[in-house]
């Protein structure tokens, strides 16, 4: 079920992920000292470019990858196949990106007022 | 489901990845959600922030970052494997890399209680 | 001539998987237990000795011809040279027909898809030259040589595709020993179909749905290493498709 | 009741997916694409039949300094005078050409000297070192890819089918058809067909101890011999020194090790730990195959054995690592089979691994029946009395190509298909369901009496009395296995009904090999008689051919043609050295 367009994708996915989830478990490790709470996160990531871009395009990155990884299970495991598979791979791309993009979207810019 | 001709401890890397990768996949859309919460009910999310701090809690958070980092480990050696010349030492890569993700998560679980 | 050592007394019991356009069933049978006995010679006695309705396939009976592979103990094997001591567990043997391909009979499988597999995938030789022209000269230490037979020696005989499970879940995977044998050909430098393999290797049944399982590397019994060779497909084919879009 | 035959119609069928069968199918599909080419095997398509268990090589005169009349010179002195001289000639010329298909068509990718041309090994009795080869697993390589390239053309495949009767047309002119046993389902076809291949590669497995695979029962001689076709040289079995003895109950024992352990200066020991070998032969361990299977088989013969009856090959002071080393495929077959050939000591025993005879043909593989053609080790002349080790997958490729040309043509140049005796068919059909008719009973018992009486009496060393004691033994098999049946209830892959089947070719064609063992009167190459020790005079050289008639199986003796080169002569000039091999092994 994997042609070579959708593996390119997902090793490009892959990559591109692979440094941001080091950093990711970084910052976490570093900022989950003596417990977590909204303020600080925010006052991390609100209004910063970068962290948008960082944590934008990992959520660009997961929910191809995911979407990916997701249709190669169901197909493998789950016996999912025809326009069923291909539903399910774009439903799990939708999900993702929808609830990334709205996620990332609230940790940056949103409240700042653009 | 382990049946005999799968006991062999790449068969096993190859189900964690799988496991690990489902695993982040069903956790993100949670996670994706709370995070959103920040604004629409900033005190909601408080709220599940501290209840993070159960220990239960914690546990299971410290499973859910060694899923990652296995699976960051494991995705690594297995592009490796496709990209790089072989390596003839694909068992020690695999333990290296399950060993990693226990060293990550294991730092993460100790910081954060 | 007759040999004083072999005793008749002990015996061992064999679990055989009897299948005949039915759901099939393990069947137990007592066999002596032997000093020299392989798979196959416990699985010929029972049906010389015991069951003549039994039915197997071998032929060279020395690891060639990779027509006897089977299920032993839950794990692919080839019979003829698998020793039972090997492989015995508390003087249990269980015997089924290899895995991932459908049964004709008890524990002969029909290999035709394996074989089709093998067609498709451009696991095929095309020439560049005829019986007229003479032969390439390539030195053995020429890397590309040294890759082409380092996929060579493979018997078909099945095994590793028995050990596959993406074999068992995506019907339309090649498998591991016909894209061995389609490496083995993209380093064979007198080859003529490169264009034809990589495309044939690349499309929906190709390399790129291996996991890396490795279980063909570890029960292939000639110790080739297909995961290799689908590791060198995958690499070539994205190579080709950068080619392609310059 | 009678069963059902289905009736299936081809213009060239194949019988057989061996070296010979296989190329067959190739030459004769490219010749001729209007016709539709059908190959028919009793296995699987190349993973059945000996070609593929090929280990040393294929002989070929490559080298500038080797030559096709070197070739020829080796195989015509192997074979003691006795091959038929042209079909010796087109083999030992056409191999060259058949090794450059090899390479560049079918894709074999041979091994290499360091200068990019073949490399080609030493193998007993040639003076030259002219054995190309794939490692030791030469074989391997030759069928894979053949297979290939007939899986990936237009040729129908009839997969676990059995040939049981060569069925001629309703005048007797000419062939029309093979009766099959679709072994799959149990049923019954017969496929007409305008030219037929028989190469279903002989196979004396009617020994005790054999190579050949399992699958190889010389259905194809047996069915030539019910036709009237003459069978040729069959007293000459050609047994191998070295075969695994592991006891009778394992098919491993009677397998092959290599020849080359002696050449690197293996030691063959016997029960009382002496190295015996010196004393039958100065060359020792690297005397030719013949002698040292009459060697151990003599030490067998005064009790001086290893436990399961054989002797000892012994590796060890060669350096275990080394031996580890230089035959990693025979030490892991060993290991596999739980002994250590690096470091202990192996049981060996001679094991019949060759038939030289076959069905007399002429070089372009026609033989008496219009129709039927013979290529392969069913193929009775090119050897003569023994086979140079290499000879033999140089002749299947050889001859089958060439069968696949003729047919080819000869297809081409034919009308329709023939209507079958319908009478014959009728008796081919009832001979395979006799054993329906008996009490269901033990055949691997029949099949152990014969093999034992062969082995006993029409093996390594022959003398009149044993050889009519194998004639008496083998009749009275005959008879009994008229009592001894199989049950018919599910015959769908019925492999007890197979190996009755198997057996009853095997006692045919051991009738004859006895018989013409009696017949022949000296000792050459593989056939020594006790009485009879000498080789007699080369110039009035005969062959003996075996035809089965009204009074059973009759042999002749016919005189060889020395339409080459006479005894005494030789196509070498007077200035060329008589071996280039440096050692001669
Ligand atoms: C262990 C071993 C090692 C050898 N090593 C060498 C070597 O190093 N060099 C060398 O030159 N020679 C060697 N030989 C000899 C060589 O293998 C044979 O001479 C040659 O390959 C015969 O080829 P073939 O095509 O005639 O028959 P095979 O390759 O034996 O093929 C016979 C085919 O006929 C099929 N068949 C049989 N009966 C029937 C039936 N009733 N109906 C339909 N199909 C049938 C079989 O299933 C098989 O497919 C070796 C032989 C053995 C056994
Ligand atoms: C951290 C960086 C990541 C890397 C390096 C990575 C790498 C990989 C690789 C190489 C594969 C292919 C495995 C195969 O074909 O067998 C894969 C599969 C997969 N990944 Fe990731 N991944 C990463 C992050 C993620 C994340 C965050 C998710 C969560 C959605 C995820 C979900 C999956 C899934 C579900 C699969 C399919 C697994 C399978 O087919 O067995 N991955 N990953
Ligand atoms: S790769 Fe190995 S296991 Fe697979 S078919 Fe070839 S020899 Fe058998
Ligand atoms: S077992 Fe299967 S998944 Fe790949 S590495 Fe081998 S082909
Ligand atoms: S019988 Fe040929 S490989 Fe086992």
């Amino acid at each position: 079920m994997l042609d070579l367009r959708l593996y390119m994708l997902q090793r490009l996915t892959a990559l591109i992920m692979a440094p941001l989830v080091i950093g990711h478990i970084a910052v976490m490790i570093y900022a989950v000292q003596g417990g977590l709470t909204v303020d600080e996160i925010l006052a991390r990531t609100q209004g910063s470019v970068a962290w948008f871009l960082f944590y934008g395009s990992f959520v660009v990155a997961v929910s191809i990858h995911g979407a990916i990884g997701l249709r190669v299970i169901s197909f493998e495991w789950f016996g999912l196949n025809g326009r069923a598979l291909q539903l399910f791979s774009w439903a799990v791309f939708a999900l993702l990106f929808g609830l990334g993009a709205k996620a990332v979207y609230a940790v940056t810019f949103a409240g700042v007022g653009l | 489901m382990i049946r005999p001709h799968r006991t062999h401890p790449l068969w096993f890397a190859f189900l964690l990845h799988r496991l690990s990768g489902l695993g982040l996949a069903l956790f993100l859309p949670i996670h994706f959600y709370m995070l959103s919460l920040a604004i629409s009910a900033p005190a909601r999310l408080d709220g599940f922030l501290r209840f993070t701090d159960l220990t239960i809690v914690k546990l299971a958070e410290y499973g859910l970052v060694f899923l990652l980092a296995a699976h960051l480990f494991g995705g690594l050696r297995l592009m490796a494997l496709e990209f790089l010349p072989w390596s003839p030492h694909q068992k020690t890569m695999a333990a290296l890399a399950v060993a990693f993700a226990f060293l990550v998560s294991t730092l993460f679980f100790l910081k954060a209680i | 001539m007759a040999n004083e050592t072999q005793t008749m007394t002990q015996t061992m019991t064999v679990s055989i998987w009897r299948e005949n356009g039915d759901d099939g069933r393990f069947e137990k049978y007592e066999v002596p237990a032997r000093e020299n006995q392989t798979v196959l010679d416990v699985v010929a006695y029972v049906q010389q000795h015991i069951d003549p309705t039994l039915s197997y396939r071998f032929a060279c009976r020395v690891g060639m011809c990779g027509s006897c592979a089977m299920m032993v103990n839950g794990s692919p094997r080839w019979t003829c040279r698998t020793h039972v001591s090997k492989v015995v567990a508390n003087d249990q043997l269980e015997v089924a027909p290899l895995r991932n391909l459908p049964v004709i009979k008890d524990l002969a499988t029909d290999m035709d898809p394996f074989f089709e597999k093998w067609v498709a995938a451009e696991a095929v030789f095309h020439p560049s030259k005829t019986r007229h022209d003479p032969m390439a000269a390539i030195t053995p230490d020429d890397p590309m040589r040294i890759a082409a037979s380092e996929a060579i020696e493979c018997i078909n005989c099945a095994v590793c595709y028995a050990a596959c499970d993406v074999v068992e879940s995506n019907p339309d995977y090649f498998g591991p020993a016909a894209l061995n044998r389609s490496w083995s050909l993209v380093n064979d430098i007198r080859d003529d179909g490169q264009d034809v393999r990589l495309a044939a290797v690349g499309s929906n049944g190709g390399c790129h749905n291996c996991h890396s399982q490795q279980g063909c590397v570890q029960y292939c019994p000639n110790e080739l290493n297909p995961t290799l060779s689908i590791a060198g497909l995958k690499r070539e084919t994205t190579k080709a498709l950068f080619r392609r879009s310059r | 009741m009678k069963p059902i035959i289905e009736r299936h119609d081809t213009d060239i069928l194949i019988l057989g997916t061996g070296g010979a069968g296989l190329f067959a199918a190739l030459h004769a599909q490219k010749a001729a694409p209007d016709q539709k080419v059908t190959i028919a095997v009793k296995g699987l398509i190349g993973k059945s039949g000996c070609t593929r268990m090929v280990q040393g090589g294929y002989n070929v005169a490559l080298n500038p300094q080797d030559s096709v009349e070197r070739h020829f010179m080796d195989t015509i002195i192997g074979g003691k005078w006795l091959p038929d001289q042209d079909m010796a000639w087109k083999l030992v010329t056409e191999a060259v050409t058949r090794i450059h298909e090899l390479e560049n068509e079918i894709g074999c990718f041979f091994d290499r000297n360091p200068d990019g041309t073949l490399h080609q090994k030493a193998f007993a009795g040639q003076t030259f070192d002219r054995t190309a080869h794939k490692g030791d697993l030469t074989g391997i390589e030759i069928i894979s890819r053949l297979m290939e390239q007939v899986l990936s053309r237009p040729i129908e495949k009839l997969q676990e089918h059995r040939a049981i009767g060569l069925i001629p047309s309703r005048d007797g002119s000419a062939l029309a058809g093979v009766l099959f046993i679709d072994m799959r389902r149990g049923t019954f076809r017969l496929v007409r067909a305008k030219t037929v291949l028989m190469a279903t590669g002989g196979g004396p497995t009617m020994y005790k101890y054999h190579t050949p695979s399992g699958d190889k029962s010389m259905d194809g001689l047996s069915m030539a011999l019910r036709r009237g076709l003459g069978l040729r040289d069959m007293e000459m079995v050609q047994f191998h020194p070295t075969g695994l003895m592991a006891g009778d109950e394992t098919k491993m024992t009677g397998t092959v090790l290599e020849e080359g352990l002696r050449g690197a200066g293996g030691h063959l020991i016997n029960g009382k730990n002496e190295r015996f070998m010196f004393n039958y032969d100065d060359a020792g361990e690297r005397a030719t195959r013949d002698i040292v299977s009459r060697a151990i088989y003599e030490e067998m013969r005064q009790g001086r054995t290893s436990p399961y009856g054989g002797v000892y090959i012994s590796m060890a002071h060669l350096g275990p690592e080394n031996v580890a080393k230089k035959f990693q495929g025979m030490v892991k077959r060993c290991a596999d089979s739980g002994f250590d050939l690096a470091a202990g000591l192996v049981e060996v025993v001679p094991t019949a691994h060759y038939l030289m005879g076959g069905v007399v043909v002429d070089v372009e593989t026609r033989t008496s029946l219009a129709g039927l053609y013979v290529a392969g080790e069913d193929a009775g002349g090119a050897h003569g009395s023994n086979r140079l080790g290499g000879n033999g997958v140089a002749n299947s490729t050889v001859y089958g190509g060439i069968a696949g040309d003729v047919m080819a043509a000869d297809a081409q140049k034919m009308g329709a298909l023939h209507d079958p005796d319908e009478t014959i068919l009728d008796q081919e059909l009832a001979r395979a369901i006799i054993p329906f008719s008996a009490k269901p009973g033990n055949v691997q018992e029949l099949r152990v009496r014969l093999m034992d009486a062969m082995w006993d009496d029409v093996g390594v060393m022959r003398d009149a009395a044993g050889l009519k004691r194998g004639i008496e033994k083998i009749a009275s098999l005959k008879s009994d296995m008229e009592n001894v049946g199989v049950s018919g209830d599910n015959l769908a892959f019925n492999l007890s009904w197979h190996d009755w089947l198997s057996l009853q070719s095997l006692i045919d064609t051991s009738e004859v090999i006895a018989k013409a063992g009696l017949s022949r009167e000296n000792s050459r190459g593989a056939h020594f008689r006790e009485d009879f020790p000498d080789a007699g005079s080369l110039e009035d050289s005969y062959f003996t051919i075996a035809t089965s008639g009204d009074k059973g199986i009759e042999v002749n003796r016919e005189a060889v043609k020395f339409t080459i080169v006479k005894p005494g002569e030789s196509l070498l000039g007077a200035d060329e050295a008589e071996t280039l091999v440096e050692a001669a092994q």
